[in-house]
């Protein structure tokens, strides 16, 4: 579960800074901009309608994932400020920030002071706050007007992104309506790599890998000090091979044999063993203090990264703050699929509304809900916080068009980030089984089969002595 | 058995001049092996705390760039740059330190004030108005040092949830004060202890009351006691991080160890060494500072209360 | 003038609940009857979501045994506990040797007792920086390093980051024992060295026959302090061992970072049970490990 | 065994321009019991522990038989020391307290238990040998002190004030333990004390210290009889001498009215014409006519009776104040009638009479 905090903790603070005016020493003039236009523009737009209006709240608490001078929290302080103006409806908000669920909300629901709404990804909201019962389904905001004619919310926003297992509580109601969306890619620099070709088969990644060396470059840079950022390597090819929710699936099973089962699994881990041991990660990367490593890509010390949509906006900030003059020409693409996968899946991570189920204000908290997705409020997370949003109908920043590009590419199968797999267990399986074994794979100590029979043993283990 | 002529001439010498450093006994001169390494040792590790000081106060200063690959140069990146303070600017104004400042400065004196001012009495009630079983009252208090915070902090939390004091300067307030009790009381028992009996009997026999003997004799005699402890809080609260983290939420209410924990994770991502290191000195210099004017009380109070 | 000094003495008695309420009552609410709370939810399957706590006996210390996270909880916290107080105690008895009479000693016990007014997130955040393993832009450490042609140390890398800290720990913590130990140590009559002098006892003899015996009592209070401060590692830890925002490795992990990890600090679902029941261990684990010491330290107290 | 020999030995003090042993040369006999004394700050406890190796020495040497000992460690000058306090290791036994210093040189236990059995039957200490000083009395931990000296079978015996901490019936006794033990081995010892009594009844000689200065260094009887200057006039002797300012007129100096003559040599000596006479309280004689004295306050001993009167004469006090109270001390023999009130005559014994210059504070030649 951890992983998805840090990934849209991640976003939104490496956006900080374009959205507050860039570094301090603007210098960096390379090939991307360093601060977005649009921001003033979005900021002094006038209001759009509100679409369905609360009938009887006269307010509703709202409580935060963001602090109130980062972009999103512009962006939201905005839709809060539009809100009260064509509803008067008050809106009482607390900018909490990205630990809001386990240090504010789920203490809350232990007392009678709780928000109406609330918001984070959709995993760490089912885990910390859908699991104990404390959220009521939003399934009849889909079909609250938005503000643009009769435009409802299910006409707006894609089915993978709230239709989706992850988004459902245990009676199959969704908990959540989502307005920012994540993604995640391996990252290039234009400039950098010439003649580049996106590869097709996992031997022409290797392929681009080998050349990197050959140019007097490290392959791969990698944070290996964040546990999720090193398990996206098998997640990701494995899940191609299983489909979205396979992963899951396997990970549940109290036998542990699930794992052994599937060849897929074994081919995945053999594939990311060969990434271990082809010597492709950079020096240092297995003693690494995030961001350092990623920062090094950024210094052109290595020639790929793979993480999430938040890189080019985190990398960015880094160079602006060397002083250099030299940007990035930000471009990705996607694991290309392994032999014999069938599967065609993009991984995602959408992040959106919840209302609780104590909530004294559900209605207006659900307005409020649809109000964001109008197209004038929600085009600030492009053009403000340099984000992705679920409606396909919005502009894209440039760095993230390969990502968006991906994620919206037809006939693929979205899965959750990690496949979920961070939230199984309270977050107990990942931290016990599956990141210490993932760590030594990626590390070359162990073998593709070890690990398999290790997760396999482990996890037997694991369930037999988890209550939860 | 002769007589010492006490009267010996003794010839002109020029006037004597004192050495500036006399010799030491020979004993202490003899350069054992295990000494010499010892000595090395010690200097070694007292270059190093030097080191790490000079480290921080000139990164506070320095540019990523500097901090890095020059961590022994007097900063000038930032000085050249006409914005010498752009890192403490940074860390004060847009990670919030400022606010925080104000807000750790008033809650640690606040609270280290009330800490003394409800110890203080305890501690006297204990060891010198003469009840019987304060020995074991004082163990029972003392056990209470014993208890890692961590083990009381979700109860507390929910306790005061349901009063609405989370979230509350108020209650940090309310959760320092108690939490700081054991210590405070184990250390002050030992000043009071130590106090003589005389005067307080010598008061009684001149007619003071019990309350007055307290107030007038018994608290300006301890008053080395009292402020070894309220400078031992104000250190430990200052750096309290734990209670912090679980019982501030709001940005407005961050602790200056809070806010430094939040803005760690916001400066690893916006790579912002400079400003975390000025952060870091935010938080440091201020009981660096303390430390230097009192080093000698804390150190005579820590002693006194370990001693006993 | 007994009886006047007999009414006076009531007085005083009378004077004891009005001193001691205040504080013995914020100090049982605020720390004595949480802690029993803890001990009650340590036997209860609990979210702390606004779920109800539900008893479920030893379940949660069953899981607790069996999972890999707290059996590394347990067993670094032990490793902190011994390793670095080892250390630690070696490291401030070498020095009260050195120490005692060595100019410029008082400024050199100053210096190092500085790293203990530094708040340990800090800390942990300052090492983290110079620890950095990064050819061409080392930090600090292995800038040195580089500079005397040692190679570059991957400090934290996870199969390290246990020693490292014990490291930083001991390095934070010596300065402290060190002052504690030193003023003991002058508290021994000077004479008793300068007979040990005449005797011709090396520094180690000296040591030997006459500091520690003689501030035995003293090492005793602060092995107990140094137990009680070393169960609650936290900070350093979370914030050296791991990127510092999300809980480090779990190889690394303390009981501390435990209770923390399944309260207030996952990003998963939080386990008030399962932390209570990890603090529970953390009370037991602290009292066993103080009465071991108590019992072991245990001698005829010695006058001079 | 060996003598000890101080060779214009200088000890500073860091921060002190005023050297705390200036220039000290003295040489103490083989076996020789030498007591040093002065007043607190003198210097004498630092002139013993140069020699102890205690301190440094700055200027000159020190030298025990032959050796030259100047910089060798304490360990190597084998001498052995009796601190004031007594220095007992608190968690010793007597026995192990005794054995500390062979063991340290690492001699052979059944030789080492040999000695200690040896001492303690010497002190009386056999009874006491498995306790821990804190269950001693003061005495029998002094004498652990002195055994533990005694075991080394040093050359010299450094001792500091080893009897202040006894309480006054208890220290004259041990002081003729520590005289005769001394003697019986033979040991030279250097002795110090501030206690004129001790120095006098113990020290084979005597020596004076006053500000890091030898004053004078002779026998007891030397001290007592030809103190050779003010200092040590006033220092030795209990009351004190009282010493009277006076002026040379011709060829006598004049006390209460009467004249005392003075001898040619002693004329020759004098840098002016000022002159101290010095009578001890027992020189007095009482007389029709002399210093006319009122009785202040009278002291009975019993045995003897001291008056203190006040008189006109000026009186001087050369251990404090230049000019103390004008007050004249006289021994009578005790249960004399003497009442406070009454008035008397005093003259100076004619073979009691010391003269000292006054500027310089010599003495004069006899």
């Amino acid at each position: 579960m951890r992983s998805t905090n840090g990934l849209v903790l991640a976003a939104a603070l490496s956006l900080a800074l374009t959205g507050c005016g860039g570094g301090t020493d603007a210098g960096g003039g390379g090939a991307a901009p360093l601060t977005l236009p649009g921001v003033d523009e979005y900021l002094n737009a006038p209001c759009p309608e509100v679409g369905t209006k609360p009938a009887t709240d006269k307010e509703f608490t709202y409580w935060s994932m963001w602090t109130a001078d980062e972009p999103q929290g512009k962006v939201l302080g905005k839709a809060i400020k539009c809100f009260t103006e064509k509803t008067g409806v008050k809106v009482n908000v607390q900018w909490l920030g990205r630990k809001l669920l386990t240090q504010n909300v789920a203490p809350a629901l232990n007392t009678d002071t709780v928000p109406d709404l609330f918001d984070q990804d959709i995993s760490q909201v089912k885990a910390a706050i859908v699991a104990p019962g404390g959220t009521q389904p939003v399934d009849d905001v889909l079909d609250y007007k938005i503000g643009e004619g009769d435009k409802t919310v299910r006409d707006v926003l894609p089915k993978s992104s709230y239709d989706i297992p992850q988004n459902k509580d245990a009676n199959g109601k969704i908990f959540e309506i989502p307005y920012e969306l994540l993604g995640n890619a391996w990252w290039y620099d234009k400039a950098k790599i010439k003649d580049f070709k996106a590869p097709a088969t996992m031997a022409d990644l290797f392929a681009l890998f080998d050349k990197a060396k050959s140019d007097g470059m490290a392959a791969v840079s990698q944070d290996g000090d964040i546990n999720f950022y090193n398990a996206y390597f098998f997640t990701q090819i494995a899940v191609r091979y299983l489909g979205a929710g396979g992963l899951e699936k396997a990970a549940l099973d109290k036998s542990g044999a699930a794992w052994t089962s599937d060849p897929g699994l074994l081919k995945s881990a053999e594939l990311v063993e060969k990434l271990a041991k082809g010597g492709y990660f950079i020096d240092g990367w297995d003693a690494a203090k995030f961001p350092q490593i990623q920062q090094r890509w950024a210094d052109g010390d290595a020639a790929y990264l793979f993480v999430g949509s938040w890189g080019p906006s985190e990398t960015r900030e880094y160079l602006s703050k060397q002083g250099g003059d030299k940007g990035i020409e930000y471009a990705s693409f996607q694991f290309p699929q392994p032999e014999g996968a069938t599967h065609k899946v993009v991984e995602q991570l959408p992040i959106g509304f919840a209302v609780t189920a104590k909530a004294k204000h559900p209605e207006a908290a659900k307005a409020f809900i649809a109000y964001m997705l109008n197209k004038d409020i929600l085009s600030g997370i492009p053009a403000v916080a340099d984000n992705l949003t679920p409606r396909a109908d919005l502009p894209v920043p440039d760095s993230l068009k390969d990502v968006k590009a991906a994620l919206e590419a037809p006939g693929v199968e979205h899965a959750i980030f990690m496949d979920a797999l961070d939230g199984l267990a309270a977050g107990k399986w990942v931290d016990n089984v599956f990141y210490p074994l993932n760590n030594d794979l990626l590390k070359g100590k162990i073998t593709a089969k070890q690990f398999i029979d290790g997760l396999a043993a482990k996890q037997a283990e694991f369930w037999k002595s988890t209550n939860s | 058995m002769t007589v010492t002529a006490p009267r010996v001439p003794k010839p002109t010498v020029p006037p004597r001049v004192a050495p500036r450093r006399p010799r030491p006994a020979p004993g202490s001169r003899g350069l054992s092996p295990l000494r010499l390494l010892g000595m090395a040792f010690v200097w070694l590790f007292t270059a190093f705390n030097i080191l790490v000081l000079y480290w921080l106060l000139t990164a506070t200063f320095k540019t990523p760039i500097e901090i890095f690959t020059k961590p022994f140069a007097l900063p000038y990146q930032w000085f050249e740059r006409g914005d010498p303070f752009r890192n403490i600017i940074y860390a004060w104004s847009n990670a919030g330190f400022g606010r925080a400042f104000l807000v750790t400065v008033v809650l640690v004196a606040v609270s280290s004030v009330a800490i003394v001012l409800v110890s203080a009495p305890a501690a006297y009630a204990l060891t010198r108005l003469g009840v019987r079983g304060s020995n074991g009252l004082t163990n029972f208090i003392a056990i209470g040092m014993g208890i890692p915070f961590q083990t009381v902090v979700i109860p507390l939390f929910i306790g005061m949830a349901k009063l609405n004091l989370t979230n509350s300067l108020f209650g940090m307030f309310l959760v320092y004060v108690a939490l700081s009790i054991p210590f405070t009381v184990f250390l002050l028992t030992g000043f009071f202890r130590s106090l003589p009996d005389e005067l307080e009997e010598a008061a009684s026999i001149d007619g003071a009351s019990p309350l007055r003997t307290f107030f007038s004799i018994m608290l300006p005699l301890a008053r080395g006691g009292l402020i070894t402890a309220l400078i031992l809080n104000a250190i430990g609260l200052w750096n309290e991080t734990l209670l912090a983290l679980v019982f501030l939420n709001e940005n407005a209410n961050f602790t200056l160890a809070r806010a430094l924990f939040s803005f760690y994770g916001a400066a690893s991502y916006q790579s912002e060494y400079g400003g975390l290191i000025a952060g870091v000195a935010i938080v440091v210099l201020p009981m660096l500072v303390l430390y230097v004017l009192l080093a000698r009380r804390i150190i005579t109070g820590l002693t006194l209360g370990a001693g006993k | 003038m007994t009886a006047a000094l007999g009414a006076h003495k009531a007085g005083r008695r009378r004077l004891f609940l009005p001193f001691f309420l205040p504080a013995v009552s914020l100090y049982v609410l605020f720390l004595l009857v949480p802690t029993v709370a803890t001990v009650v939810l340590g036997f209860t399957s609990w979210a702390g979501a606004g779920d109800t706590p539900r008893f479920t006996g030893l379940a949660n210390f069953g899981e607790l045994l069996a999972s890999d996270s707290f059996r590394f909880s347990f067993l670094n916290t032990l490793l902190y506990i011994v390793v670095g107080g080892v250390g630690t105690f070696l490291l401030a008895f070498l020095f009260t040797m050195v120490l005692r009479d060595m100019r410029g000693g008082k400024t050199v016990r100053a210096i190092l007792f500085f790293p203990n007014i530094v708040a340990p997130v800090a800390l942990g955040m300052f090492f983290g920086i110079v620890l950095i393993f990064r050819p061409n832009r080392q930090g600090l450490v292995n800038f040195v390093l580089e500079s005397f042609g040692i190679d570059a140390v991957k400090f934290l890398a996870p199969e390290n980051v246990t020693w490292v800290v014990t490291g930083c720990l001991i390095w934070a913590s010596a300065g402290f024992y060190i002052t504690i130990l030193m003023a003991a140590v002058d508290r021994i009559p000077p004479y008793l060295y300068e007979d040990a002098d005449i005797a011709g006892a090396s520094p180690w003899q000296k040591f030997r026959n006459i500091t520690l015996p003689l501030t035995w009592d003293v090492i005793g209070v602060a092995g107990v302090l140094w137990t009680i401060g070393a169960i609650k590692i936290f900070e350093l830890v979370f914030v050296l061992a791991g990127p510092g925002t999300y809980s480090p490795p779990i190889q690394s992990w303390t009981l501390g970072v435990y209770v923390f990890d399944r309260s207030f600090g996952t990003a998963g679902s939080p386990e008030y049970g399962m932390a209570c029941a990890a603090a529970v261990v953390m009370i037991a684990l602290v009292s066993v490990l103080v009465v071991m010491l108590r019992r072991m330290m245990r001698r005829d107290s010695v006058q001079f | 065994m060996a003598t000890v020999t101080y060779d214009s030995t200088t000890r500073y003090y860091a921060g002190n321009p005023q050297p705390a042993v200036d220039n000290l040369d003295l040489e103490v006999a083989d076996g020789e019991f030498l007591v040093l004394v002065g007043p607190s700050g003198c210097g004498k406890s630092t002139t013993l522990r140069m020699l102890a190796g205690l301190e440094g020495v700055d200027g000159g040497a020190i030298r025990i038989g032959s050796r030259d000992v100047t910089n060798l460690p304490p360990k190597d000058r084998d001498i052995a020391m009796v601190f004031q306090n007594y220095a007992l290791y608190p968690h010793m036994t007597v026995a192990e307290n005794i054995g500390f210093h062979l063991k340290i040189s690492k001699m052979a236990k059944s030789e080492r238990e040999e000695r200690i059995k040896e001492a303690a039957e010497l002190l009386d200490l056999t009874p006491y040998l498995d306790r821990k000083p804190a269950k001693l009395s003061g005495g029998q931990r002094q004498r652990v002190a002195m055994g533990r000296a005694i075991v080394r079978r040093p050359q010299v015996f450094c001792m500091d004030e080893p009897l202040s901490n006894l309480d006054a019936k208890l220290r004259v006794q041990t002081r003729t333990q520590i005289a005769s033990l001394q003697r019986r081995l033979g040991v030279t010892t250097i002795y110090v004390t501030h206690d004129q009594v001790e120095a006098m009844t113990m020290g084979d000689r005597v020596a004076v210290l006053k500000d890091g200065v030898l004053q004078q260094c002779d026998t007891p009887v030397g001290l007592f009889g030809r103190p050779a200057n003010l200092f040590v006039a006033g220092f030795i002797g209990s009351p004190a001498m009282n010493l009277i300012p006076s002026t040379v007129i011709g060829e006598s100096a004049t006390v209460g009215g009467r004249p005392i003559p003075l001898t040619r040599a002693q004329r020759a000596e004098l840098t002016s014409d000022k002159v101290v006479v010095g009578v001890r309280p027992e020189g007095w004689t009482i007389v029709a006519e002399g210093i006319d004295a009122t009785v202040d306050v009278v002291e009975e001993l019993g045995s003897d009776q001291y008056l203190y009167c006040s008189a006109t004469t000026p009186q001087i006090d050369p251990t404090d104040s230049p000019d103390a109270p004008h007050a004249i001390t006289v021994r009578t023999p005790g249960m004399s009638p003497w009442r406070p009130g009454e008035k008397l005559a005093l003259a100076p014994h004619p073979g009691a009479v010391h003269l000292f210059d006054a500027v310089t504070g010599e003495r004069l030649p006899d």
